[in-house]
């Protein structure tokens, strides 16, 4: 497999020239992707799960195939652990609303979570506890510890990994740790799954989230993973239609999970795109997908050492994915702009970390992040246009 | 059990048209004994079916004899299908008749599936009711 | 315009032979709708909102002018008073959580519900009073009246048109009355709006709320209307990215609706699309649209009259957009069994409207739904096929 | 202001490339004042752009003069190429001009525009002050 017949699987690099630096705010789609769409909506289109008909029955068939994928995709141990979700962000909600809201009290999150990981516990009023960084943003283990001891049985939900850092949390060990403390753990697997094989049942997560659009998938559509044992515990979130045994004025009786938490007609046709680009991700493979993202890593770190009065954050040279910088001296909406001008398309500003930022006491930052169809060169261009831009600005 | 399977297969294979394989299963629904209201309660109906199923065993000797009754005549032909197939066995001949065996049937496509498959539903309470009678 | 027109606008009608009368639960999709789309997934796709280049100033651009256009087809004000949602059932979850929760104790619903407005109203808690339909399942005004004198002040949330018997109620006049006792009103127009022009100001609508998929458009998206006034009594729901203006651990900072109620990435295909269909049922125009339904509607009840035993349920001859009916003495899983064995597809069972179906003593019925593109012949093979289903099982 | 504006499209037309366009901006972002810190405050902060940007208003006889800046040397360029249009006007000539006449200068393209069009914002807050000055 090389690069290059990747990148022909995607549509996007025959239309136009741009750099695509951008892919950890979504990712290009593979054809085979919107194929298997365009053949839900021209050749069996219907609504699921309701209809006695032929029609409905092949939808049915091939979004709950589409479950079965995620399930393996993420070695959950059955289907129904898999609820489709709008995204990770209507995830983290679900889980918010549906199980965290009654049974929990304290929240324990890193202080490299997104918003859609902070806000949630928020909204529903949970005493919120943020887990120090060190000086190179890894997670203080020790203080980790610490709030573990002090606030056992609560609620922990960790980044795999940090969307604006590239950062990578010892997730296993810390959800062991939070087990051991009687706690349960979410864990966002939004930035990470695009990028390492995310293995459920290895991590011992009790809840894991994803979103399609940044695993090479449709928007409009996640997934949420719900540890069997706990569906028992899981309330009621949003109702409606498809998602009961038995309604009458007085009571609502509901399905199981995943059923009683996807009310509605769902995003079939996003479903059914997923688990395509699922399959797409698992004939490439996490080896070569890793091989190769690290290649993009190790160019990118190399040059930016170079980069005059460049500030970087973490450990770069691990990074998974991303990375971010800043330009001594230069605001960061300045270099987006510019690098815009010359078709590189990366992202600037605080990627939805505010907090984060706070603490590192900036507004926000530069970042590149990468899909399996970036190449070398592709970095080479970035930096070049890089260079450029801080000349015109220092000039 | 098997020789029933094959005599339905061979029933199955005289019909051209999908809809003669109706009208045939229809006409089982109807032949099929009706159960009296007493014996169509919570115990007998099977769990998991868009419409109501009911399903009596009686034991005669060491034998099982299933008795099936049903809201959607078609539906009331596959049970009878099956008590059919199952009928006049021991629990343990049950027990050890491979379900996988009726796949030539293709019964499952009869009723389309749904979320909740009926015709499984149906298949699993009859070896569940003859694991219990062991 | 003629129909073979229309239909060859619709993909799905080329590729296979069946006749679609399921519309209400889904609709098919113009092929204009599945290629912006497309357009958007292989020359612009980028996340909107948050970057700062080029592929994301594009991408928004669009999903804003789909806003725009959502806004205008339902004659809405402003174009912030639509929020994207992942469907109507998701709309009316946003309404319960986001302001009926906290402002209302009563909620007063009509008695042809659809579960999406029946069990958002039980998980939040409220007194749930139903209004009396009469004997032809119209509203009984005078219960109506007799609820609002009892609980002013309350939230009432009607359908504007039944899913399972086709059925409008008179909505104008009776947001009109709930107005006059201090109630808000929530208009549920999923059904409705694909065959009549709504219109948010002529109904004097609080809030209204629509699913794309029933609308010719995509899966996964929907909208909801909120009338300005009301958004300083609208709190958070769902909590993410792109919904803020700032956020700390300690506190969050929203951005005004529309964008509060939209965190996280959005369904951004599905909004362009989704304005797409609603362009395309601009082209063809309510005047033919409705005056070739009403040609469909009439046709079905003529032909209905004359099938033997059948039973109705209200006033069939003034139906929009769907007919329900039982045939006495038979299942109606049956004759959706035997309808499609014949290729016709039709929808049998509850639809989503158990409470309803109670209260007329059945359990389900057969459901026939029209879309624009349905023919007249359609109508004729449908009752050859019920009539052959009638005689197999009464024979 | 008119004038200024014809001044600034002969200049943006002599450049064959975007990026010289850029460069210019960026020269006049930094050639324009620096605000002292104690005006960099919230009255003198335009609301909804991305980056902060400053605008400090002065009255010199019926004239209003405006010193701007900002984070980012693009975005401060941009402000400065306002303050030079609006600058040196009395209130009511300001609010006599259309601001459509602006459009010729494609200057909200320039800062690409995000959910809140911070360039409209600037423009906003012009008139906003004049309306004030009047
Ligand atoms: C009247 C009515 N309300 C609400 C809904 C729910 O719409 P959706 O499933 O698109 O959320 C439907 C769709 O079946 C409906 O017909
Ligand atoms: C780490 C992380 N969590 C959560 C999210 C939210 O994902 P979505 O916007 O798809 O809901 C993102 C996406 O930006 C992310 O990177």
């Amino acid at each position: 497999m090389s690069i290059n017949e990747i990148r022909d699987d995607f549509p996007f690099f025959k239309d136009n020239k741009l750099i695509y630096l951008d892919s950890g705010a979504t990712a290009q789609k593979p054809q085979v992707v919107l194929d298997v769409m365009h053949d839900y909506y021209t050749k069996y289109c219907a609504n699921i799960h309701r209809a006695a008909h032929g029609l409905g029955n092949h939808a049915t068939k091939e979004y709950e195939d589409a479950r079965q994928k995620v399930a393996d995709f993420l070695n959950a141990k059955k289907k129904d652990e898999i609820v489709f979700t709008s995204g990770a962000t209507s995830s983290i909600n679900l889980v918010a609303y549906g199980f965290v809201k009654d049974n929990f009290e304290h929240v324990i999150i890193s202080g490299l979570e997104h918003h859609s990981n902070i806000i949630p516990w928020q909204i529903t009023e949970k005493a919120l506890h943020v887990i120090d960084s060190k000086e190179d943003l890894s997670v203080d283990l020790e203080h980790f510890k610490s709030l573990l001891k002090k606030y056992p049985k609560s609620f922990v939900t960790l980044t795999q990994t940090s969307n604006a850092f590239g950062i990578t949390l010892p997730i296993k060990e810390m959800t062991e740790l939070a087990h051991q403390y009687g706690c349960k753990v979410l864990v966002d697997a939004a930035q990470s799954a695009v990028h390492t094989k995310v293995d459920v049942q290895d991590l011992d997560a009790d809840f894991l989230v994803i979103s399609a659009h940044k695993l090479y998938g449709p928007t409009g559509i996640g997934a949420l993973y719900i540890k069997k044992d706990l569906h028992e515990l899981c309330k009621a979130f949003q109702g409606g239609g498809g998602a009961i045994k038995e309604v009458t004025y007085k009571n609502t009786l509901f399905m199981p999970i995943p059923y009683m938490y996807e009310a509605g007609t769902q995003h079939i046709a996003g479903a059914i795109g997923f688990a395509k680009a699922l399959e797409y991700i698992d004939t490439i493979g996490f080896d070569f997908i890793q091989k190769h993202e690290k290649e993009l890593i190790d160019y990118a770190y190399e040059n930016l050492l170079h980069v005059k009065d460049v500030i970087t954050y973490g450990d770069t040279l691990n990074a998974t994915g991303n990375i971010s910088f800043n330009i001594q001296g230069i605001h960061h909406q300045d270099l987006g702009i510019l690098l815009d001008k010359q078709k590189v398309q990366v992202r600037v500003g605080h990627h939805c970390v505010q907090p984060t930022m706070q603490s590192l006491g900036v507004e926000g930052t530069v970042r590149i992040s990468f899909g399996v169809y970036n190449t070398v060169k592709d970095v080479a261009v970035f930096f070049a246009a890089l260079k450029r831009s801080i000349e015109m600005i220092k000039a | 059990m098997e020789e029933t399977v094959y005599n339905y297969k061979e029933d199955f294979e005289l019909f051209d048209d999908d809809m003669d394989k109706y009208e045939y299963i229809i006409d089982l629904g109807k032949k099929s004994v009706t159960l009296n209201e007493a014996d169509k309660n919570e115990t007998n109906k099977i769990k998991g079916c868009q419409s109501s199923v009911w399903f009596v065993v009686r034991k005669v000797d060491d034998k099982l004899f299933f008795d099936t009754d049903g809201d959607t005549v078609i539906v009331k032909g596959l049970a009878f299908i099956l008590a059919q197939i199952y009928s006049n066995h021991t629990p343990q001949e049950i027990l050890d008749f491979d379900r996988e065996k009726l796949k030539i049937l293709n019964l499952d496509e009869i009723i389309s599936p749904v979320r909740q498959n009926g015709f499984t539903s149906m298949l699993n309470a009859i070896y569940a009711r003859a694991k219990e009678e062991l």
